[in-house]
């Protein structure tokens, strides 16, 4: 287990009662996650949903717990391993699985992809998929805050491969010397394709990362909901307040392979591995915590559970059903007077 | 008509701009308190503090992002890169970010950003500071690409890409900081995607765009002594290309010469050639030629830097060639 | 002769040159454990181990480094980018760095690397992963740029490569991996710099490379259908350009289209286009007309995808465009 | 002088005597450098010299200090302000002096200039003009050594700003991952242009920055040649025989203008600032340690300076009197083969 637990002390505060409602949601998203994920995979089995499909399942808590830590109008930016983002932010399971598709009805109109999830709406601001690339985009939105002067927040999640990249370091490097809001969270869910972080960076605590910009750094327990939370809200609180920005390395795990076309273990890791990993699901966790804390009974949670699967049924018939976007748009939105019209260069007869 | 430099032109409009719209700001290395390394944003650091005119760690991949980043946002930022041969370390941001934001969100997220600075070449900076990017730009869907020749334009093409909502990939030219010339007083605002005619004349077109431009004009003077007269259409915006202003000069002239500063192999000229002899195959009296920077990188010694740039000569005589005319005819 | 895979066929290449020449190693992102992420290097690490395929972190711009500074004192790398998107991250290695050492230290120092992988769309992988830059590379003096077509191709072409003293930019083509076709049997090894004519006609030339090639091949058969014979031209090697082929072949035909995967603006094609009107204008009866990607970010639903991409009747209608014939003529 | 004295306690040790030869050519290779880049400035200023030009005024300790610690086959990549370092390492002041006035005589043929300095015979691969881009060519060249398996070690000179660049940090990474025989020499003198470290990095220590590598580093007082020579000594004994990498912080101070083009002092530093820094001239404080253990007197460095500056003024006159490259040089080099003929897709009339 010492691969997800955090090193540092673990903040084992009990529960607020008076948060019931937010702790019983925060299952409801990690099991709408899980059965979306599912279903995605599902879909690209059966040749539904094309390209690239990076499941999020086993990281459910890194999302939930951080996301629920942030306002309205605060900005999100994510890597393509984003649909667990998507939908914690609020976006529908029937818009996102309609992207997935590729129709019309989609986040991004179906031009995006699973890669591509956007919902400008809740400053849900995509799936970026040049791994380190939306580094810097992030902090160019916590500098548009800091500019506007707002309390806004600029958040970014990343692979704990992503730090090798030379984006990060640039990117932090400025966050920090010109103190901006930003919230750098690295899911580090120990492997960047095949590769094993060990394999990768010269150092094994991703947060070390942060000394070289002075910048507040915390390890998180990302398999437990409520630490990932309570460590989002302490660095949202930095960010706001304070007005500074903070690294979080968050160790987790993906249970699935890294795409649809990588298997779940193989040349990379072993079968033990992962059935060792899967003792610690974030999901079963925080469904025993609940229990245990006598929030949720082991029924509410299937009935709970069965509710999801019907929701994630749903969004999927909503996306089989739904039309493919119009030839047309293949010309729309290149620049913003597109409403339609051929692209200016284009040759093709 | 005020008369003024280049780089003052772009000053202007960079604060003319930044005046009118507080969401617009400056960022890149040496910006600030430096003033710029061309002295392009002179004064403006006092005149709008640190928040709006922001240097910048040397991390051209960063701060194009951040720029990006801001944009995505409603900013407007004008990033400036020292000089475009830096900004190969930033292209993923231009290619993969700016340009396909709003396509890839389906519609709902924009750029508004403008990524300037010198492009081409200045004097024996030799092989890695002398390049002339502008065909990878204008390669790219989503991107506009703007390359003024003229202090009037500079001013009047720089205000109109700060205003666009799409990302501009604006280029200047370093050799062109200090020529001078007359610029309308007020508001002087040049739209995007129009070319412009420098020189009427019948017998033969000259595209040419940036630098090239007064060295085309140059050329069509030393024609003119030959009694040839050249007609010199200024792209100043690449893309999007205004094909109508050069077809319809080559279908009166039947012969174009096309120049350009960069290399050869799949330039903005090679582009050029390609929309006229497709589209008015029949008006074309000689196949287009083409003068480029030699296809080399470009060397330090004086001598040879001289050899590997457009010069008029070279345009003179590649005019002469689509007039079937000899050397000295 | 064998018949292997496109994927095979680079792997026995590489295998080959590596047990031929000990300076030769491959490094890149998942080269080694994972097998490649298109599996090109399977088997590889087990038989030269991690010396000689080495996997890198995510970090493109710094491994090209890393490959151009050893190519500087003499070993023999191939660069892998896991796909050539990526790549723009380290084209400043590649332009700045590669390419102009040979020559800004007056002959000393040259880079003989090969930086290679994927290149162009595969399927639904949208706007970021779904470009094909090989006018880039093809732009810049001291680079050479290959991209192989055919099996035998791909593992002739990429031993030259290896061999070569030069940096050379090899693009393969995610969706030719599972294609299949004959290969020699032993030493296998096709010179670079040389097109090749992949089917004889005498009513119009389809100048292609890459996956297009197949396309056009296809294109050629439905003209033949409707009694036109295409010759076809496959360009293999991008820079430098065989234009002596290309030339011939249109020569005879007089009509000639130019085919290519990537966008519109100063793409190859634009250059191929300069050429054959520069060269042998008086031979063309029609324009030569392109048949491009669309000019678009790649969309990913499906539909816009394949409208967006080159196809045999894209280019069967340019074809009958050159020859003034109607459309169902 | 707290700009650039050592942070960490230095090493005080007295000379070694039977060093007395190579001490007092330490004093002639930095009165070499010093008396070249004058000239240079002299030269610029004469038009005689062309594009950027940056002097090494201020630094010269550190360029003699280091490559007196390196053996013949190692590999050695600078910044464009590198005639100090190419001198140092042995390549002549005319061939130097005519690369700088861009002559066929010179170290690169005259087509690199003043930001390209080669000598390949003697291991020295340039100077290269992308701020931070060697980092990478110098860590291929640790990779090279390691996968010969020779002693060799790359040596790689760069700025202090050039350590907020992702090149760096992708490098360092690989560097201190891979256990490379490489020694990064950051020669920190306080400014990239105009813009002050503190402007540009989130820390002030830049040694810090191995941290994130787990790379051994030092800070070391660039002024003082002795100590910059034991510092460096060090990480040649790491790199020879531990096999890993090092990154030295070299605190140094340049007296001189960025390029030729810059004044000494104005919008970002005080004539005041220059000034006190000047009273740490890496020369007169080896001067004076050499008269104070009596291993040459003042008359002794007088002559050697006469002599010096006479060996410039000839490799100044062998430059204004070389001949410029044949014409048809602007062809070769291209590519291997290209004894001469025009490149491929050259349309040029
Ligand atoms: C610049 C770049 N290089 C390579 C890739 C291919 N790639 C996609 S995801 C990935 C691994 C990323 O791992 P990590 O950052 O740990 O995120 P995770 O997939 O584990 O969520 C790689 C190599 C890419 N998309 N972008
Ligand atoms: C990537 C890149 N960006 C910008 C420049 C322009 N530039 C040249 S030197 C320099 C400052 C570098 O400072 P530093 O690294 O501290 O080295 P120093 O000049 O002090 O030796 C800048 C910004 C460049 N050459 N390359
Ligand atoms: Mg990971
Ligand atoms: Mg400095």
């Amino acid at each position: 287990m010492a691969t997800t637990a955090a090193a540092r002390p673990r903040p084992r505060g009990g529960l607020d009662p008076g948060l019931a409602d937010k702790y019983r949601d925060w299952l409801r998203q990690m099991l709408l996650i899980r059965r979306f994920e599912e279903k995605a995979g599902e879909a690209y089995s059966l040749g539904k949903i094309g390209g690239f499909c990076h499941l999020y399942i086993g990281q459910e808590a890194v999302a939930v717990g951080s996301l629920a830590a942030l306002g309205d109008d605060d900005y999100i930016t994510c890597s393509y391993r984003e649909h667990g983002h998507a939908l914690a932010r609020g976006i529908s399971p029937q818009t996102v699985m309609a992207e997935l598709f590729g129709k019309a009805a989609g986040c991004s109109k179906g031009k995006g992809g699973s890669m591509h999830l956007f919902d400008a709406s809740l400053g849900f601001l995509g799936g970026h998929a040049i791994v380190g690339a939306h580094i810097p985009l992030a902090t160019g939105m916590a500098f548009a805050a800091k500019y506007r002067d707002t309390s806004q927040v600029a958040v970014c999640y990343f692979g704990e491969a992503a730090v090798n990249n030379g984006a990060f370091h640039e990117a932090l490097n400025m966050a920090a010397l010109w103190k901006l809001p930003a919230i750098y969270i690295c899911e580090n869910n120990r492997y960047g394709m095949g590769t094993a972080l060990e394999r990768a960076s010269a150092i094994y605590d991703i947060s070390e990362r942060a000394s070289s910009y002075d910048m507040a750094n915390e390890v998180v327990d990302g398999q437990d909901v409520l630490i990932m939370h309570a460590a989002m809200e302490r660095a949202v609180q930095r960010a706001r307040t304070a007005k500074i920005p903070t690294l979080l390395e968050v160790r987790t795990y993906r249970f699935m392979g890294h795409s649809m076309s990588d298997p779940i273990h193989g040349h990379y890791r072993t079968k033990e591995e992962v059935e060792g990993q899967r003792k610690r699901d974030p999901i079963a966790l925080w469904s025993q915590r609940l229990i245990a804390e006598g929030l949720m009974d082991e029924a509410a949670i299937k009935a709970l559970d069965k509710e999801i699967i019907r929701e994630v049924e749903e969004a999927y018939q909503f996306a089989e059903e739904a039309p493919d976007p119009e030839p047309e748009e293949l010309y729309r939105d290149v620049y913003a007077e597109d409403g339609g019209g051929r692209g200016t260069a284009d040759t093709g007869s | 008509m005020a008369v003024v430099t280049y780089r003052d032109a772009l000053n202007q409009a960079l604060r003319e701009e930044m005046q009118r719209d507080p969401d617009v700001f400056l960022m890149g290395e040496e910006v600030g308190v430096y003033q710029g390394a061309y002295k392009v944003s002179r004064g403006l650091l006092d005149e709008f503090g640190p928040l709006r005119v922001v240097d910048t760690p040397i991390t051209e991949l960063g701060f194009a992002g951040v720029g990006v980043g801001a944009a995505m946002v409603g900013l407007r930022p004008v990033i400036e890169f020292m000089t475009w041969n830096f900004a190969l370390l930033a292209i993923d941001q231009l290619v993969n970010s700016a340009a396909k934001m709003r396509y890839m969100s389906g519609g709902q997220v924009g750029v508004p950003a403008v990524f300037r600075g010198p492009g081409g070449a200045a004097l024996q900076l030799a092989a890695q500071h002398s390049q002339a990017f502008e065909s990878y730009y204008a390669h790219v869907p989503g991107l506009k690409v703007v390359m003024p020749a003229t202090p009037a334009d500079a001013k009047g093409l720089l205000k109109s890409a700060i205003r666009s909502d799409d990302p501009i990939v604006f280029i200047e030219g370093e050799m062109l900081y200090n020529t001078k010339g007359e610029i309308p007083e007020g508001e002087h605002v040049v739209p995007l995607g129009r070319a412009d005619v420098k020189r009427s004349g019948g017998d033969v077109t000259i595209v040419c765009h940036s630098k090239t431009v007064s060295i085309a004009l140059k050329a069509a003077e030393e024609l003119a002594d030959e009694g040839v007269e050249a007609e010199v259409v200024d792209l100043r915006t690449i893309r999007p290309l205004d094909a109508e202003t050069v077809l319809s000069s080559v279908a009166r002239t039947h012969r174009c010469v096309v120049a350009e500063e960069g290399w050869p192999f799949a330039g903005v000229g090679a582009q050029v050639v390609d929309t006229i002899q497709r589209e008015i195959f029949d008006d074309l009296d000689a196949p287009v030629l083409r003068v480029t920077g030699a296809d080399v990188p470009m060397p330090y010694n004086k001598h040879l830097e001289r050899a590997a740039k457009v010069d008029s000569a070279k345009i003179v005589s590649a005019a002469n060639q689509v007039l079937y005319r000899g050397r000295d005819a």
